[in-house]
């Protein structure tokens, strides 16, 4: 694998906790680093699995999930519904050939500053190891493996 | 949604990087952001681009005004720090200039980059990404309006305690009505079972009763007792409440309270309610004397008119003819603007730790056992004597942490357990004059004049041992345990493992969350701790709010607490409902999901995520709607729509797809293989 | 119902008589037990205090051995109590902990065996009786209740303690046995130290503390004039039955507690001859025991529970569960 | 540290290099089977105070978790606790921290063995033979255990302990050959390997 490979990781964090727990990362002055940029949303339920797939076919090499801790949920349970749909899309991009270890659910609570920005480093780690995302589309529209799909069948 | 802030025409963007002094600048080279967003991002719709040394100052806000003006901006970018901070501001300053507010967007570098990235250039590219996300973002922005909600001065108050008590006073003073609602015959709750108070020895019903009766004739304060809230829909400021009255079998309306139908009935059972197991009661009772109110609640299971259809002596002997064997419960429906929750606890059930013997042995009693027991209006009139009913105890030990701090039970320290113990051994010392040892693991004792109890009780000779007890016996080792309870602990200080006898065990039994607390929280769409406590809004900031505006909570309901701190709760809770029905609306943050009814199919995937019961579904036209103002704005039901007929105001799909994409815009990826 | 059984090293030897009497109740039950080809030692508490790894990697093999021979079953019953638990505690920290379970299995690898960390489920005996054949099956067979025989259920530890993999009962106050004994129709004494150590290995190390400890078990028995002691484990039959003498010589007392297999006991009550379940094999001799059996002394009518008159000053007890034997 | 152990069967004992360096605690914790929670101690005395044989310990459980974490190593391994334990496991389920104190009290056993710092020679004597047996054949061998080593540690109750054998072989509940399982070089192979893995961790 190249040296000089940085990767490119999208965060999904929730408004009350993950969000938060970045925001503790910056007044704390934990240093991660920069591979990762973060989307702000309500909750950790809003995260729609094509928004992932959106990131890693458009050039992210990983994807991080975080919201609230399970039962810390700000919308009472929501989050759990980010992990069953965070199981599911994982099982899905294996089936498509996508590595699914390169999707990470994280949960933070607002306090955990300095444990999310360790995650984010042992994040960026892991992709940086599992080299560039080879996304099927990046090579061909992602009409042509439908196509072949079917032509497989 | 269209009004007259609503930008016409093609998106006019203006981007400002903040320095924050050097907080940003020193990291960031902001100017070449500035300038490259001018540049790159022209296409998209950016018209000019700034750096400013501070943005939130007033010369910072200015700026943005003046640019609206005059370059006709209609949408606005700040990349500075978290919205968290300043979002506010800025969208102050957009709506200054004449822009719908939320026509504004935040890219937190400072937060994000500047404080958490070391190399400048890495820094820089992060901040031009995360501003060109910001840009594609805001250009999918809408015009919005806060969501504004009247709120309706009446009050809700579950739970008759000494915390719903102190709440339901402090809204009732100021003349807003309350409906106070207890499941049991009577208020008063734990403390009515008390004889004393720590720290002062305070009687406990001397301080109390005041304050029930005050209730009681209180005109703002409609008291519904041996009552349970059935149902609640709705949502702040307009909550509709179902509350079941149950059947007394008396009329209310005509008892006098004189007792001559619980003198006259012939059925005395074990009172295991308010009595907890120790004492007695009839089948026709008011919990105790001075009950509020003072009308009495006739015990079916118990009654012999209701067993043999024979009796009637309470019927035969009330000069008012206030029994009726054929009352109904009562469906009782208010509406309220705002609920506090003071629900107060249970306590650990000692038969869970056999080896302490507790229902084996009779001597050992549990902590409101004998609250009752040397309460002067308990079954012994205050006398402390052993389960035999006469014989008084010459040595007393008493456990602390039973049940609490114990991972096979409940996890965390209850809090009051040390100075109860406390209490117990003045008592004891001063009624009985007998031997008293207090095993404990650690004596907690922090509020005021609590440590000053401490050291009077130790001067008064009780023996503390430092040791968990390991057990409870009453088989003997030697003659002079013969006849006793043997209490087994290591004295981890003299370190020896001891057997002491003695006459009488007192369990420090834990608080625990009442045993349907999971359920109250989901009927009020409130959330739990693991342990079973409702959870604060914040632990710190915000202990007596909920995450669901207008439900607040207050008391032992989450987490034990003293009666000190539980009173505080409760006026601290009523407060916060006083200053919203001071302000008679509230506004909420329009970030709310709504459905495309022609888009929507009507397959139901929504229906049931929702944890505040805000999606509905419409038979007559097959198709779910949301209710705005029950909706919080997750967004969970918009990312689980199949067809896509969801839509989330402030984190719409394209919103948030086409950040994904600016986000993108990346230097740092070289070209390689 | 079909089993694989653990006998292990004790019920060979000094407990042959709980195995034989075992064997019987279990045809008796109809159920179909096929013993562990080639089972090695469990290690009793023994092999733990010298090599952990080691101590884990025998159980290890015995379970791997049943997981091969599991056929038409999953279950691996044990009667000695040690051997359920150290055949239990490795399965159960096995699946808990994923370093243990490879280090187990790269030990076993060296004997060409490999274990799947809970593909046998390991129970005791007791259990399959109560909760598989159930007290009303046991009920069906007694053609010799028990009757008039005073009897004090000892479950001693390891039975019950520590709670790992769930056990079947409480830790500190089972019920089984004295409901199984109360089928076979004896009369059930709520006997205190019913989970009390019996001095486990003591008797090998230090007699003084042992001789302490068996006190501690027999003294309240012969106050609670119990006729027997039932127990499940053979180290527990072992220290109270062949120490007692040493310990009344070593106290100056002469208690008298004879000790039987709850086995035994079924087996009784199930018909079979003393000499076919082993019986009279023991140091302390159980026959004027078994003398009363079927006596009916005369009927002490249980006190019915005294309505309170208006005099009686005393407080009420708290309720306890349907289980529960204890109270006064 | 040189390995005193008498018993001469041909098993391999762990030898702890440079002990003054080692650090107990960790080494408490990586050779017990799952998590062993010593560190979660609260030293609240619930297992001195549950323990049968707590009277006759030097230190109670407790006290060794408290020497332990004041980096204390020859008294707590030459401590007659552990050897005293009876696996009653009653502070194990009582522990309100669940610190799984029996199984510590076994591996702090296994390291004073391995150490030689042990001062309970009748138990680890015991254990020793027992295992020795089990090596040997693949079962325990109680007649030669109890009387082996009844002859050697407990001369004051030779006579009592002999007549116990005497009476447990008349009953017929004593054999007097060992048993040996069939496939007694698999067992030995997988003890072989697990001496070696132990001395690793």
């Amino acid at each position: 694998m190249t040296n000089n490979f940085e990767p490119l990781i999208i965060g999904f964090t929730c408004n009350w906790c993950s969000y938060r727990a970045a925001d503790m990362a910056g007044t704390g002055r934990e240093k991660y680093p920069p591979n990762i940029r973060l989307i702000r949303m309500m909750c950790s339920g809003r995260l729609d699995p094509m928004f992932v797939m959106k990131a890693l076919s458009d050039g992210a090499d990983g994807v991080m999930i975080t919201g609230c801790h399970p039962g810390e949920c700000h919308y009472l349970e929501q989050n759990y519904k980010a992990l069953r749909r965070t199981i599911l899309l994982k099982r899905t991009l294996g089936q498509m050939g996508v590595d699914p270890e390169r999707v990470k659910l994280v949960w933070a609570s607002a306090a955990e500053g300095v444990y999310l920005a360790k995650e984010i480093g042992i994040f960026v780690e892991e992709i940086r190891e599992k080299g560039p995302l080879d996304w099927p589309s990046r090579k061909n529209p992602a009409i042509s493996i439908v196509e072949k799909e079917e032509v497989s069948v | 949604m269209a009004n007259s802030k609503t930008p016409s025409g093609k998106p006019r963007i203006g981007v400002y990087v903040c320095h924050c002094g050097t907080n940003i600048a020193g990291v960031v080279d902001v100017e070449d952001v500035a300038n490259w967003s001018a540049e790159e991002l022209k296409d998209i719709g950016v018209v000019l681009s700034r750096d400013n040394k501070f943005m939130c100052s007033s010369q910072g806000q200015e700026l943005i005004e003046s640019d609206i003006k005059e370059f006709g901006l209609n949408r606005v970018v700040v990349a500075a720090c978290s919205p968290h901070l300043h979002e506010k501001t800025f969208r102050g300053a957009c709506e200054r200039a004449g822009m719908n507010p939320f026509f504004c967007e935040m890219a937190s570098i400072r937060e994000q980059v500047s404080w958490v990235t070391k190399d400048k250039k890495k820094a820089t590219e992060k901040s031009k990404s995360m501003v060109a996300g910001a840009v594609n973002r805001v250009v999918y922005h809408e015009a919005l309006e806060p969501i504004k909600v009247p709120i309706n001065p009446t009050t809700l108050i579950v739970g008759g305690g000494i915390a719903g008590i102190q709440a339901a006073l402090e809204i009732a003073n100021t003349g807003h009505e309350v409906y106070l609602v207890e499941r049991e015959p009577s208020i008063g709750g734990h403390m009515a079972q008390f004889d004393k108070t720590f720290p002062t020895l305070d009687c406990s019903a001397c301080i109390l009763t005041p304050r029930m009766s005050e209730v009681g004739m209180h005109p703002n304060i409609n008291l519904l007792t041996w009552s349970e809230v059935e149902n609640v829909d709705g949502f702040v400021g307009n909550f509709d409440v179902t509350i079941r009255k149950k059947s007394r079998c008396v009329i209310e309306e005509d008892c006098t309270g004189c007792g001559i139908c619980v003198q006259k009935c012939p059925i005395t059972v074990i009172d295991d309610e308010f009595g907890v197991g120790i004492g007695t009661r009839k089948a026709i009772y008011t919990p105790f004397d001075q009950a509020i109110p003072n009308y009495p609640v006739l015990d079916k299971e118990n009654c012999t008119y209701f067993i043999k259809g024979t009796c009637r002596a309470c019927e035969k002997f009330c000069a008012t003819n206030a029994i009726d064997f054929e009352q109904q419960d009562e469906i009782i429906n208010v509406t309220v603007g705002n609920i506090i929750l003071a629900t107060g606890y249970d306590l650990f059930d000692a038969r869970k730790m056999p080896n302490y013997g507790y229902g084996r042995y009779p001597n050992v009693f549990t902590s409101m056992e004998f609250e009752r027991l040397c309460n002067a209006a308990g079954p012994t009139n205050g006398e402390i004597v052993l389960r035999d009913g006469v014989t008084a105890p010459k040595s007393v030990a008493i456990v602390h942490c039973v049940g609490s701090r114990d991972k096979n039970h409940n996890n965390y320290c209850s809090a009051i357990c040390c100075m109860q113990s406390l209490k117990f051994a003045h008592i004891v010392y001063e009624r009985t004059g007998a031997e008293i040892h207090n095993f404990y693991i650690d004596i907690r004792t922090t509020a005021k004049n609590y440590d000053e109890f401490y050291q009077r009780v130790l001067d008064e000779g009780t023996l503390f041992v430092r040791g968990k007890v390991a057990e409870i016996t009453d088989v003997p080792q030697n003659e002079a345990e013969e006849g006793k309870l043997i209490v087994q602990a290591e004295d981890t200080l003299a370190g020896l493992q001891r057997r002491i006898p003695v006459d009488m065990v007192i369990l420090s039994v834990g608080l625990e969350p009442k045993g349907d607390s999971d359920e109250v929280a989901h009927q009020f769409g409130i959330s739990c701790s693991s342990n079973g406590w409702f959870t604060e809004k914040h632990p710190k900031l915000d202990p007596v709010s909920t995450m669901t505006e207008g439900i607040f909570i207050a008391g032992c309901a989450t987490g034990p607490k003293d009666i000190p701190a539980s009173v505080s709760q409760g006026s601290a809770a009523a407060a916060r409902v006083i200053s919203y029905i001071e302000m008679g609306e509230l506004e909420l943050e329009p970030v709310r999901a709504s459905v495309i009814e022609e888009i929507c199919s009507g397959c139901k995937i929504c229906n049931d995520l929702c944890p505040y019961n805000a999606i509905i579904f419409i038979e007559d036209k097959q198709v779910t709607e949301i209710n705005e103002a029950l909706c919080q704005g997750c967004g969970t039901c918009v990312a689980a729509c199949p067809a896509g007929a969801i839509v989330g105001t402030g984190f719409s799909n394209e919103q948030i797809l086409a950040q994904i994409e600016g986000l993108m815009m990346d230097f740092s990826v070289p070209e390689v293989v | 119902m079909k089993y694989l059984f653990y006998p292990g090293c004790s019920m060979q030897r000094s407990a042959k008589p709980y195995l034989d009497s075992l064997k019987l109740v279990e045809k008796t039950l109809g159920l179909e037990s096929v013993d562990v080809e080639d089972w090695n030692c469990c290690g009793a508490t023994e092999f733990s205090s010298v090599n952990r790894t080691a101590s884990h990697a025998i159980v290890g093999r015995n379970l791997a051995l049943a997981q091969e021979q599991a056929s038409g079953t999953d279950e691996l019953v044990a009667a000695c109590s040690a051997c359920y638990l150290n055949l239990s505690k490795t399965d159960h920290f096995m699946r808990e902990d994923a370093d243990f379970n490879a280090l187990v299995n790269d030990a076993l690898s060296a004997g060409g065996l490999e274990y799947e960390p809970g593909s046998v489920k390991v129970r005791h005996s007791l259990d399959i009786i109560v909760n598989n054949v159930g007290y009303d099956a046991v009920k069906e067979k007694v053609t010799k209740p028990l009757s008039g025989l005073r009897v004090g259920a000892y479950y001693g530890c390891m039975i019950v303690r520590p709670d790992v993999n769930e056990r079947f009962s409480n830790p500190e106050e089972p019920y089984e046995l004295e409901d199984l004994l109360e089928v076979l129709g004896a009369e059930v004494v709520d006997f205190k130290m019913k989970t009390q150590c019996c001095s486990g290995h003591m008797t090998q190390i230090s007699s003084e503390v042992a001789y302490d400890m068996i006190k501690q078990i027999v003294k309240p028995a012969v106050e609670e004039e119990i006729d027997v002691l039932v127990t499940l484990c053979p180290m527990c039959q072992l220290n109270i039955d062949a120490f007692q003498n040493e310990m009344n010589k070593h106290f100056g007392t002469n208690y008298e507690v004879p000790i039987l297999y709850f086995s035994q006991l079924m087996g009784l009550a199930f018909g079979y001859t003393e000499k076919e379940l082993g019986i009279g094999k023991e140091f302390v001799n159980v026959s004027p025991a078994l003398a009363k059996i079927g006596k009916t002394t005369e009927e002490v009518p249980t006190p019915k529970k005294k309505k309170k008159s208006k005099s009686d000053p005393s407080l009420p007890m708290p309720k306890m569960p349907i289980h529960y034997r204890g109270g006064s | 540290m040189s390995v005193s152990a008498e018993f001469n069967n041909k098993q391999s004992y762990t030898k702890i290099k440079d002990l003054p360096g080692f650090n107990l605690i960790e080494l408490v914790e990586a050779r017990t089977p799952g998590d062993s929670r010593l560190e979660m101690c609260i030293q609240c005395g619930s297992c001195g105070g549950s323990c049968p044989s707590g009277k006759d310990m030097d230190h109670s459980p407790r006290q060794l978790f408290a020497m332990l974490r004041a980096g204390i190593v020859d008294e707590v391994l030459e401590s007659n606790a552990p050897w005293y334990c009876v696996s009653c496991y009653k502070c194990y389920v009582r522990c309100p921290q669940e610190v799984k104190i029996t199984d510590i009290m076994y591996t702090l056993k296994t390291i004073a063995i391995s150490t030689g710092k042990f001062k309970v020679n009748e138990a680890k004597d015991f254990s020793e033979t027992f295992t020795g047996y089990v090596e040997k054949y693949g079962r325990s061998f109680e007649f030669g255990l109890s009387t082996r080593h009844s002859l050697r540690h407990l001369p004051m109750t030779v006579s009592g302990t002999i007549g116990l054998g005497l009476g447990l072989i008349k009953t017929g509940r004593l054999d007097i050959t060992p048993h040996k399982i069939k496939n007694i070089d698999q067992l030995q192979k997988i003890l072989n390997r697990a001496y070696e893995l132990e001395a690793q961790r």
